[in-house]
């Protein structure tokens, strides 16, 4: 799956984006936030506060129990302060 | 119904006109929103804005709310604009206007569409200001103004 | 905080740059509504509009208009421009702008601006249709929306 | 005192102003309303209806017991219909 981040996300994990295949026991938001919070403290750090980390699956906001796999464009971002 | 997403500065007499002509309708009222880069934010002076987004989601989320307020609010015609990149004080950020026939609905639209864009068009600001750099954070006050929306059936704010 | 009464038409970019211009200020809302004259009016064709007005009293009603937004939304700025004479379909006839810190004193006081000046400022419309000429009669919508202000004390539209 | 019409109400009295004397009974507006319906049937017939007739005394709205003078400026015209 293509990975994203933006913000802060992007400058606490080090990279704009990456491509990575997730293991099978990733298939939903949930899982795949658990499984990314184990890759390194970078990430760990990044994912640290849930409150203010949002989730795109393929453009869109995603909540805990939305299906992820690795076709998916995924996004890690904190809440947009645009307008 | 156009979204602009764009590094480049926008004309807003340009863009109401292109908006309003050549329809041969009943548009009597055109409200429009710009949003500003501030000089003073609290006590702190701000040299300069950094508007990162996420190209693609971006144009989904707000032809969403556009998509939205053209249910609501039928029929008016909608235009948004949102920059990106490096942005000074007094510089224009963004635009939405909505024409109508009436001016009750180009209000309620037009404060629709910056409601929401506020809180699901993904863009992030970075402030350069005198005391350092850093990363705007969110406002609940924005959230709230986002959130009524949900719950509101009638387009009568009151 | 100006007021034009004239004949000639606006640039609506412009005056907003004036309005915000030279600052050094916490503005980052700007909420403009522009009136335009309908081509079409119910079933009718418009071919011109030809707008009356009385010197003198219209700038005294729209300076009590003003006055009375800066007094419940204070700090903003304000414009209104009102043409008068012949207009024709899809010309600009009304102004309002309120820039402000925030979007929802900016949007809640451009309305309040352009409500009251729907009912105090005295301007008459008189229309040149397919159909004849007449008076424009007032409408029970207009005289709603600016009475909801008189008992309003929140700027909370909700 | 120096009258002006505005609107439809100048096209019935078929004036766009005058200046006039008040009789010593005009006091208010509403001893001039009743006063200006005796001039003449122009008069009468644009006052006819006097929930469609505002009244402004020195560029203000005034209602019924609101005082006027000679020196005044008084104006009469339709409910407004601009913006």
């Amino acid at each position: 799956m293509k990975i994203l981040y933006f913000s802060w996300v992007r400058s606490k994990i080090g990279l704009a984006e990456e491509t990575v295949t997730a293991p099978n026991r990733v298939n939903n938001v949930a899982s795949f936030l658990a499984w990314m919070e184990t890759r390194g403290p970078n990430y760990a750090d990044a994912l640290a506060n849930p409150a203010i980390v949002r989730i795109a699956v393929n453009q869109d906001y995603a909540s805990a129990n939305h299906p992820i796999n690795n076709d998916d464009e995924v996004a890690l971002f904190p809440p947009v302060t645009g307008g | 119904m156009a979204i602009y997403v764009q590094s480049e500065d926008f004309d807003l007499s340009a863009e109401l006109k292109q908006l309003t002509a050549n329809t041969a309708s009943t548009i009597g009222a055109v409200v429009s929103f710009v949003g500003l880069v501030r000089d003073i934010i609290g006590e702190t002076s701000l040299t300069a804005l950094e508007l990162e987004h996420y190209p693609g989601m971006t144009e989904r989320q707000l032809a969403a709310i556009e998509a939205e307020a053209h249910q609501r609010w039928s029929p008016i015609k909608t235009l948004i604009i949102h920059r990106y990149g490096r942005l000074h004080p007094g510089d224009q950020i963004v635009l939405t206007i909505v024409a109508s026939t009436h001016r009750a609905t180009a209000f309620d639209a037009c404060r629709f569409l910056i409601d929401r864009l506020k809180t699901d068009a993904p863009f992030w600001k970075q402030e350069e200001t005198t005391q350092g750099t850093h990363w705007v954070a969110s406002r609940e006050e924005d959230n709230q103004a986002s959130a009524r929306w949900k719950n509101k059936t009638s387009t009568n704010l009151e």
